[in-house]
């Protein structure tokens, strides 16, 4: 069962305390997309295997949502970090790096 | 092949069993298939075996990164049911679970089908609501289920706590030819019955990549070195979007851990299988005597096998809720698998943008009911290029809008 | 013939006898028994029967990897099947019977099977049973499940409690042998927070059994002063009777404490699941000794060399009388000479070794023990227990050089150590050749939320047999944990001397004699509880069950309740040898947990009966109660179904509440009804993007009933909003919906909009919320007073604030039912006394509580929607005709763009209607309006679908609303409608609404 | 104005430690930018306490101030005293973008006495209640069992808990069967 640090209360806690969004940095699609990319947006995720971003909330906590940098294969934990920003943050990349080297998502590495 | 029989273990008995032949041969992989399935588990061999038997395609390899049936297929909960409420889920489900009537006969080999009945516990009325719909969607469907009253609930299963505190039982969904088969035999079978039309089962070999050449499919790279075909099948549950990508394309789909577990055996003391949705939880008795119990998934994308011990106790306090007398039996073991979950948590049986290479995908926690139907639609499929088994599991299904949801009438699907 | 010594027996209290029951005959132990070497010292050899040949059973082990001395335990609410006699521990009044068999333990007609063992090889099932087809269901598998099964099915429920503890520590190591305490001794000496757990009743493991010294004590002794050193330091915790039943990802780990299994009835929980989070995890697991593979290894009689052992240091009880011992290595000479000392024949040592042993072997001869070198056990002799042993060379093919007699053979094919816990979360093993064992790799350890190893192997779990290894690595492991846990080690102490005689190598045996033919082969036991011989794994590997899952799942090998914790090796080895190939090209199958098995009821907790899942009360919640609601679980809530009176059916008791509410006045409890407060400048624009409608034109005063979709364009929850002030709503959620939604909302501003200024806050428990419903609402109201509820100032969807009848109050004027009705939002604290205020001031207009299903039928009549019935998570607004809450004006909504796709906006898409029987009846919830023809699938083909259904009492006639193809342009048209039995109801399209078209009166 | 009555009406139970459902409090959600100066001085006036740190919960006689998320304040108070509190407060915050919201009577507060308080909460959140991890002075919200909590130490073995009203019964069970004699750990918290 996963550890996380919510980054936004600086809790340290179990899985139950927190509930898993799925696929963090998404782009929304509105109206004025096309059938493409809403599909994408709504439906084509990366699945990796290792690194992922994904999104969390603190839901018995202080139910703010942040994103969390994992590897889906070893459930290592890169990093959290709050979820208002469009790219993992330059520490988290580096972090991965140190971890991780050569790895890629979507077009980041 | 040599047929099984009482017969067959009585002569070989009088020679210390030393004449039995392998099950399954295991041969060099040839330069060139005329069909290569990627995936040695009870899909991807009941797929080769369909195109043999109902379309004589048998220059056919099945390759398997690991050992035959190591995946899914061995790890889940063995539950045949079809009572499904959208059409096309009831269509393959119930082709499925009656090719599972004559499994055992067809591949000479005892898969134990034991129709023993499976019902759909109703504990709100907004789920007694939903299960008399089914009932009435499988009567046009061709599928025999019935909404049962309570007390009938009790005759079929006294080990059951009709009107615990919490949530009392209003009724259930019954189909009486539902039941249980032991899995690996299903993977085993279907091996041996390929084998025996000349079918390669490749195992411990990896498909490393898949080539292709002006968009139409040319063959694989494996760790035992390059191999043709033809035409390609995809049926690598667990690693289906990891596999697409080779071929180029991509899934709408991700891959979480679903588990289960059983008990310690005990003596016959349950006959039928019981799914309680609301309480999240079900369970059947094996014929070792074991309780099998299914859990649920862990809510985020993990390839470990290995599941969070928090979800084991929400299905155990569901399960000891409805059946108090299990609450001194014990979990003998508890295991993982990964499970490949959709945007509307049913199937892709489809072609692909990559030409004659073919997808059979995410089947979620739903996949071991449905091997012999899933084999047959996705064999048609990929020899005819339509099956009306694999209507409405398109890939583009989820561009149009044009969802399978069974998530309508069961909270969740197994 | 096992008995009681007259000395001896370390754990037991001779002034302290205990009586207890084995199938019915009462008997007598001693405190400190385990209920295996009670029945030993009783003389009660044969324990069990078989899982498959129902062959007959005696302990081969003497704990927690026994597999076949299992027993139902105790009785009624306290009944157990499958209990381990070896680990059970003594108690007065204990009743226990022997399992899997019939019509007793001594004559059992399943031993037939043994006979006919020959036709039931490996498999056999998979080969048989096939015809008749109807046979399998009928005939064999019944049979097959009534010999299967071992103990009984408990019939009543449990008599005891569970509890749950959540622990956090540095350092958590498992095992309570010398090597876990000196583990835990060192990290707790660095000050770290240490957690021993030891899954027996005694610390020391095996050191005071095997009679070596440490720092020139007896092993007993150091034991005893090292528990006395740890029990000062505040920060270790030491538990007995805590098992380390499982390790999980990121440092994760559970104990199974047995609390009362040995005080039955005492107060407090039986067992106890510990939710262990460690920075480390130290496994001192130990090791558990390997049975040999010879013919008739499984007679009752034949155990291992250490069990043999321990039944006479620890319990004092003698196995028999005359002991054979035979080994590939040297610990078991430590058995011959403890028997030899303890008075009893040991007539001799059969060592496979062709130098034999060491410094253990020479202290046996000079005892006077005959030793054999390079010799075998052929075969055992005997039925239900053992007469003799068939002795030739271990090279050979078994020809027989002499025959000893004896009625007990103790057995040692070396040592394999507990390394589940390593595995369970990933950790890799190797293979040691000089020890014929797979040890912990340290170089792969399961790896935590870091990235770093988490688990430790120590002592004898991480191969180090011999006790001055065990103590070095022990320390080590210790010291390790901590400092990488970043903490400094203390001054590494002088380690522990240990006093113990050098040992001879092992000589792998993995059948005995080595060349032993299928005679032999087919009665060589690897697993003793499934029944699987060496025979069986060979005739796997034959038929191409070549992997080792493979081999597994055919034979059933280490599939039984010890979960292969002897048998496992033994039979990798037989695989290897058979497939030609290395036992660690065959690796091992996969360890999971528990290590060994573990009640559900730990598992359960608390969370059973009253605290199985919480119950969500309103305000008004005991009132229902007490007024004998029937009651149906919405969400979380109970919300009353309807409140029968005197014998009243409840279909009458709706029809009572529906005509009570539309002739005078009906009140209802909605207090479950979602709130959620979204304030702030930019909450007019974030509703307008939450709802389908136009919110932001709302003005402050006023109510609209808006539609939320997701952003799959699905219809997700419908409610009445009520603008408060310009930069304020109020948002009232279905019963089922107020938590999601609020996530919904929260979910969106933190991901999506972060830069917009709105706060949410969910209301929903703050208030009481009660319908004051029907043609007397308003009065009811106006003789509460205090808010002017007159038809000119307070119109319909009009909201007010203020205090009605003496407290606070938000009043709304608003319609579920199409009577005229209000809704009062009052505090919590203050619901039920407003509820008792709106009865007494209702009384003498018959003021009627109703439940929801008079709420559902009421809606029906008005041809109101509901969510759950007319939605089911593939219905978007478009199909319930609700284009009218669809704002055109609009660019952008959530599911707006999910709307626009081609399935969606498909003219075939069916459509929201009202339905009526053509004969009045009520039509069957869910059913189907069938088409002409089926398709492809033979399916037949569909046109429509009822959504909700009921018995109008207003209207005494069957009303329903469906999806309908084209429906609202085939008004009128009747379509055919089966039910599961075939027989078809008819009902014509009509409108939805069925009652009160334009509103007159809710608009009064 | 009826008298306010609590979830439970006051239930107590006496296992190895003390559990009391207490009376209604007076609870007020304030959202807003917790380091705002307006913000902060509109609670040091009202409470006369000051804004805690994260994760932590200042008290005095009568009022309490505790940290719920970084944009959300729990104020507690007498509970005839809520209504004017939220009154003054959106008077005080009437310039910024904050939200002051009663919850009073959303909520049920319990209170567990005695020398095993940790233990008893151990049971049932997944919380390290060790002296060495939770002090006075701080607040943890979590879950216990099955439902979301609030929880803190007023002082050494007194543990305060809160949670929502509807499952105030289901918690006080929980406490009851987790504080039932014989039920003592020892796990030396």
């Amino acid at each position: 069962m996963l550890i996380l640090t919510c980054p936004c209360c600086g809790v340290t806690a179990e899985e139950t305390e927190f509930h898993g969004g799925g696929e963090a940095h998404l782009t929304r699609h509105g109206p004025d997309s096309d059938d493409d990319q809403f599909h994408d947006y709504l439906f084509m995720r990366e699945n990796p295997r290792g690194v992922h971003f994904e999104r969390w909330r603190h839901v018995y906590g202080c139910g703010k949502w942040f994103h969390a940098a994992r590897d889906t294969v070893t459930l290592e934990v890169f990093g959290t970090y709050p979820a208002q920003t469009t790219e993992p943050p330059q520490h988290i990349r580096e972090a991965i790096s140190a971890r991780r080297p050569g790895w890629s998502w979507r077009g980041l590495s | 092949m040599k047929r099984y029989s009482a017969f067959a273990i009585a002569r070989e008995a009088m020679r210390h069993h030393e004449g039995w032949e392998r099950a399954w041969a295991s041969p060099e992989p040839k330069r060139k298939y005329d069909v290569i399935i990627i995936g040695a588990g009870g899909h991807g061999l009941a797929t080769a075996y369909y195109l043999g038997k109902n379309f004589g395609i048998t220059n056919v390899a099945i390759l398997e990164k690991g050992w035959l049936g190591g995946g899914n297929t061995g790890r889940n909960t063995t539950i045949i049911r079809s009572n499904y409420l959208q059409d096309p889920s009831a269509a393959i489900f119930e082709k499925s679970r009656s090719l599972y009537e004559t499994m055992s006969q067809d591949l000479n080999m005892n898969v134990m089908f034991s129709p023993r009945g499976v019902m759909m516990l109703a504990q709100t009325e907004h789920e007694v609501r939903g299960w008399k719909r089914t009932a009435h969607a499988n009567a046009l469907q061709g599928v025999t289920t019935e909404f049962i009253s309570p007390r009938r609930v009790k005759e079929l299963c006294p080990i059951m706590n009709i009107d615990g505190p919490r949530y009392p039982v209003l009724g259930a969904l019954w189909q009486p030819r539902g039941g249980t088969a032991r899995h690996d035999a299903v993977a085993w079978g279907y091996a041996r019955a390929c084998s025996a039309m000349g079918m390669h089962v490749i195992q411990k070999c990896e498909v490393t990549g898949i080539r292709s050449e002006g968009g139409k499919v040319r063959g694989v790279t494996t760790s035992r070195g390059d191999i043709d075909c033809d035409k390609l099948g995809i049926v690598v549950a667990g690693n289906s979007g990891h596999v697409a990508n080779m071929a180029g394309f991509r899934l709408p789909l991700e891959s979480v851990a679903l588990q289960a577990l059983v008990s310690e055996p005990i003596k016959p003391c349950m006959d039928v299988v019981v799914m309680a949705n609301t309480v999240h939880g079900y369970m059947s008795q094996s014929d070792k005597g074991e309780m099998v119990i299914g859990g649920g998934t862990d809510g985020y994308n993990n390839y470990t096998q290995r599941g969070a011990f928090h979800h084991i106790e929400e299905t155990v306090r569901a399960l000891v809720e409805t059946f108090p007398m299990i609450s001194r039996l014990k979990m003998l073991r508890q295991w993982g698998g990964i499970v490949d979950v959709t945007g509307d948590r049913s199937p892709i049986l489809s072609k692909t943008p990559l030409e004659n290479c073919f997808i059979n995908a995410g089947w979620g926690t739903g996949g071991f009911k449905a091997i012999p139907g899933s084999g047959w639609g996705f064999a048609e499929l990929m020899a005819r290029g339509h099956s009306t088994l694999c209507d409405g599991f398109e890939l583009d299904r989820f561009r149009e809008g044009r969802f399978v949801d069974e998530s309508v009438a069961a909270g969740v699907a197994h | 013939m096992s008995t009681r010594l007259a000395r001896g027996g370390r754990l037991i209290d001779r002034a302290r006898p205990v009586e207890y029951r084995f199938n019915g005959r009462r008997l007598t132990g001693f405190a400190g028994d385990t209920l295996a070497s009670a029945l030993l010292g009783s003389g009660q050899m044969l324990m069990g029967r078989s899982f498959k040949y129902h062959r007959p059973r005696g302990p081969v082990a003497s704990g927690a990897e026994e597999p076949n001395a299992l027993v139902n335990l105790g009785e009624g609410g306290r009944f157990e099947p499958n209990q381990r006699a070896t680990t059970t521990e003594l108690f007065e009044g204990l009743t226990a019977t022997s399992q899997n068999h019939w019509p007793s333990l001594d004559y059992d007609v399943g031993a037939v099977n043994t006979a006919l063992s020959r036709f039931l090889p490996a498999g056999f099932y998979y080969k048989t049973f096939m015809s008749p087809r109807p046979f399998w269901k009928h005939l064999y598998e019944p049979f097959i499940r009534k010999s299967a099964g071992l103990g009984k099915a408990p019939t009543q429920p449990d008599a005891d409690r569970y509890e749950h503890f959540h622990h956090f520590c540095d350092v958590l190591v498992v095992g309570g042998g010398v090597a876990g305490l000196l583990a835990a001794r060192e990290a707790g000496r660095a000050g770290a927070r240490v957690l021993l757990m030891e899954q027996t009743a005694h610390w020391g493991g095996r050191a005071p059994v095997d009679g070596d010294r440490i720092d020139g004590q007896a092993a007993e002794d150091w034991v005893r002063h090292i528990v006395t050193e740890l029990e000062a330091m505040e920060n270790v915790q030491l538990r007995l009777r805590c098992m380390g039943a499982g390790v999980y990802d990121h440092g994760y780990a559970l104990g199974y404490e047995r609390l009362t299994d040995h005080l039955p009835g005492a107060d407090g929980p039986r067992h106890r699941l510990w939710r262990i989070r460690a920075g480390r995890i130290v496994t001192a697991t130990g090791a558990i000794e390997r049975p040999l593979s010879f013919a008739g290894n499984d007679i009752p009689g034949v155990m291992l060399a250490s069990a043999a052992r321990d039944y006479a240091v620890n319990w004092g009880v003698s196995v028999g009388d005359r002991v054979l011992v035979v080994t590939n290595n040297d610990d078991a000479y430590r058995t011959a000479l403890v028997l030899k000392e303890a008075g009893l024949d040991v007539p001799a040592v059969v060592d496979a070794r062709p130098e034999g042993g060491g410094e253990l072997a020479r202290r046996a001869e000079a005892a006077g023990i005959r030793v054999l070198k390079g010799k075998a056990v052929a075969k055992a002799k005997g039925g239900k227990h053992v007469t003799g042993a068939v002795i030739s060379s271990q090279a050979g093919e078994g020809a027989m050089l002499e025959e000893i007699a004896c009625d007990a053979i103790a057995m040692s094919g070396g040592w394999s150590p507990v390394v589940h816990l390593w595995s369970h979360c990933g950790g890799k093993l190797s293979w040691d050749e000089a020890g014929a064992m797979f040890r912990p790799d340290p170089d792969l350890p399961p790896t935590g939320a870091d990235g770093a190893g988490f688990v430790i192997a120590a002592g004898a779990a991480n191969g180090h047999l011999m006790l001055g290894e065990t103590l070095r690595d022990a320390a080590e492991a210790g010291a390790r944990a901590v400092s990488e846990l970043g903490a400094t080690p203390a001054s590494p102490g002088a380690l522990p001397a240990a006093e113990a005689p050098e040992e001879a190598p092992l000589f792998p045996v993995w059948m005995m004699p080595q060349g032993a033919g299928h005679e032999l082969r087919s009665k060589a036991w690897l697993d003793y509880q499934n029944d699987v011989k060496v025979s069986d794994v060979r005739l796997a590997a034959q038929e191409g069950y070549e992997s080792v899952e493979h081999a597994k799942r055919y034979t059933t090998l280490g599939m039984a309740t010890d979960q292969g914790k002897l048998s496992n090796i033994n039979g990798l080895a037989t695989l290897a040898q058979r497939l030609g190939t290395e036992i660690p090209k065959v690796g091992t199958t996969t360890f999971r947990p528990p290590y060994t098995p573990i009640s559900f009821g730990a598992i359960a907790g608390e969370a059973r009966g009253e605290t199985f899942q919480p119950i969500r009360r309103t305000p008004i919640q005991d009132w229902h109660e007490a007024r004998g609601a029937h009651f149906e679980p919405v969400g979380q809530w109970r919300r009353p179904y309807c409140y029968p009176q005197g014998g009243e059916t409840h279909g009458q008791a709706v029809a009572r509440e529906i005509d009570a509410t539309r002739g005078s006045l009906g009140l209802l409890d909605a207090s479950t009804l979602g709130k959620i407060l979204v304030s702030g400048p930019d909450a007019p624009r974030f509703m307008d993007m939450l709802y389908t409608n136009m919110m932001s034109t709302l003005k402050p005063g006023k109510c609209r009933y808006g539609l939320m979709c997701s952003e799959n364009g699905f219809l997700m929850d419908d409610g009445v909003v009520a603008r408060i002030d310009e930069q304020t709503f109020l948002c009232h959620t279905t019963s089922g919906g107020a938590d999601s939604v609020h996530a919904h909302m929260e979910e969106w501003l933190q991901t999506e909009w972060w830069d917009w200024k709105v706060h949410t806050a969910n209301v929903t428990e703050q208030y009481a919320q009660i319908a004051v419903v029907g043609p007397n609402s308003r009065k009811v109201l106006e003789k509460l007073g205090g808010i002017d509820v007159s038809a000119e100032s307070f119109r319909f969807m009009d909201w007010k604030e203020g205090v009605l009848g003496g407290v606070r109050t938000r009043l709304f004027r608003i319609s579920f039912s199409g009577e005229l009705s209000y809704e009062l939002a009052v505090p919590a604290s203050e619901g039920r006394a407003v509820w008792d205020a709106l009865l007494g001031a209702g009384e003498e207009f018959g003021a009627t509580p109703y439940g929801t299903e008079a709420l559902h039928v009421m809606r029906a009549e008005k041809g109101f929607i509901m969510i759950g019935d007319e939605t089911d998570g593939t219905v978007i607004p478009q199909d319930l005709g609700l284009d009218w809450a669809i704002s055109k004006k609009k660019t952008d909504y959530i599911g707006k763009r999910a709307q626009m796709r081609s399935h969606m906006a498909d003219p075939e898409r069916w459509k929201l209607v009202g339905l009526e029987t053509v004969d009045g009846s009520v039509l069957p919830d869910g059913a189907y309006a069938v088409a002409e023809g089926r398709n492809a699938n033979g399916q037949r083909k569909v046109q429509g679908r009822v959504t909700s259904t009921y018995h109008s009492p207003t209207l005494g006639r069957g009303i329903a609303m469906g999806l309908v193809l084209h429906g609202p342009d085939r008004m009128g048209e009747v379509l055919d409608f089966p039910k599961v039995d075939g027989e078809v109801v008819q009902a014509k399209i009509v409108d939805q609404i069925f009652f009160d078209k334009d509103g007159e009166k809710q608009n009064v | 104005m009826s008298e306010p009555v609590s979830a439970l009406g006051g239930l107590r139970y006496e296992g190895f430690v003390r559990v009391e459902e207490l009376p209604p409090r007076g609870m007020v959600t304030l959202r807003g930018d917790l380091g705002s100066e307006g913000l902060r001085r509109a609670v040091r006036d009202l409470t006369g306490l000051d804004v805690p740190d994260a994760g932590g919960v200042s008290q005095g006689a009568e009022h309490a101030v505790a940290w719920m998320s970084p944009d959300e304040l729990l104020l507690l108070m007498p509970h005839a005293a809520a209504p004017e509190a939220v009154t003054q407060l959106q008077a005080a915050l009437a310039g910024e973008h904050a939200m002051a919201v009663e919850v009073s009577d959303a909520r049920a507060m319990f209170r567990l006495t005695g020398s095993g308080v940790r233990e008893v909460v151990a049971k049932l959140a997944p919380v390290d209640m060790s002296r060495a991890a939770f002090r006075p002075g701080m607040i943890r919200r979590t879950r216990v069992a099955q439902v979301a909590a609030a929880l803190w130490m007023p002082e050494e073995d007194c543990v305060e808990l809160v949670c929502f009203r509807s499952v105030a019964a289901y918690v006080f069970g929980l406490l009851k069967v987790s504080a039932a004699k014989g039920g003592e750990v020892g796990a030396g918290y």
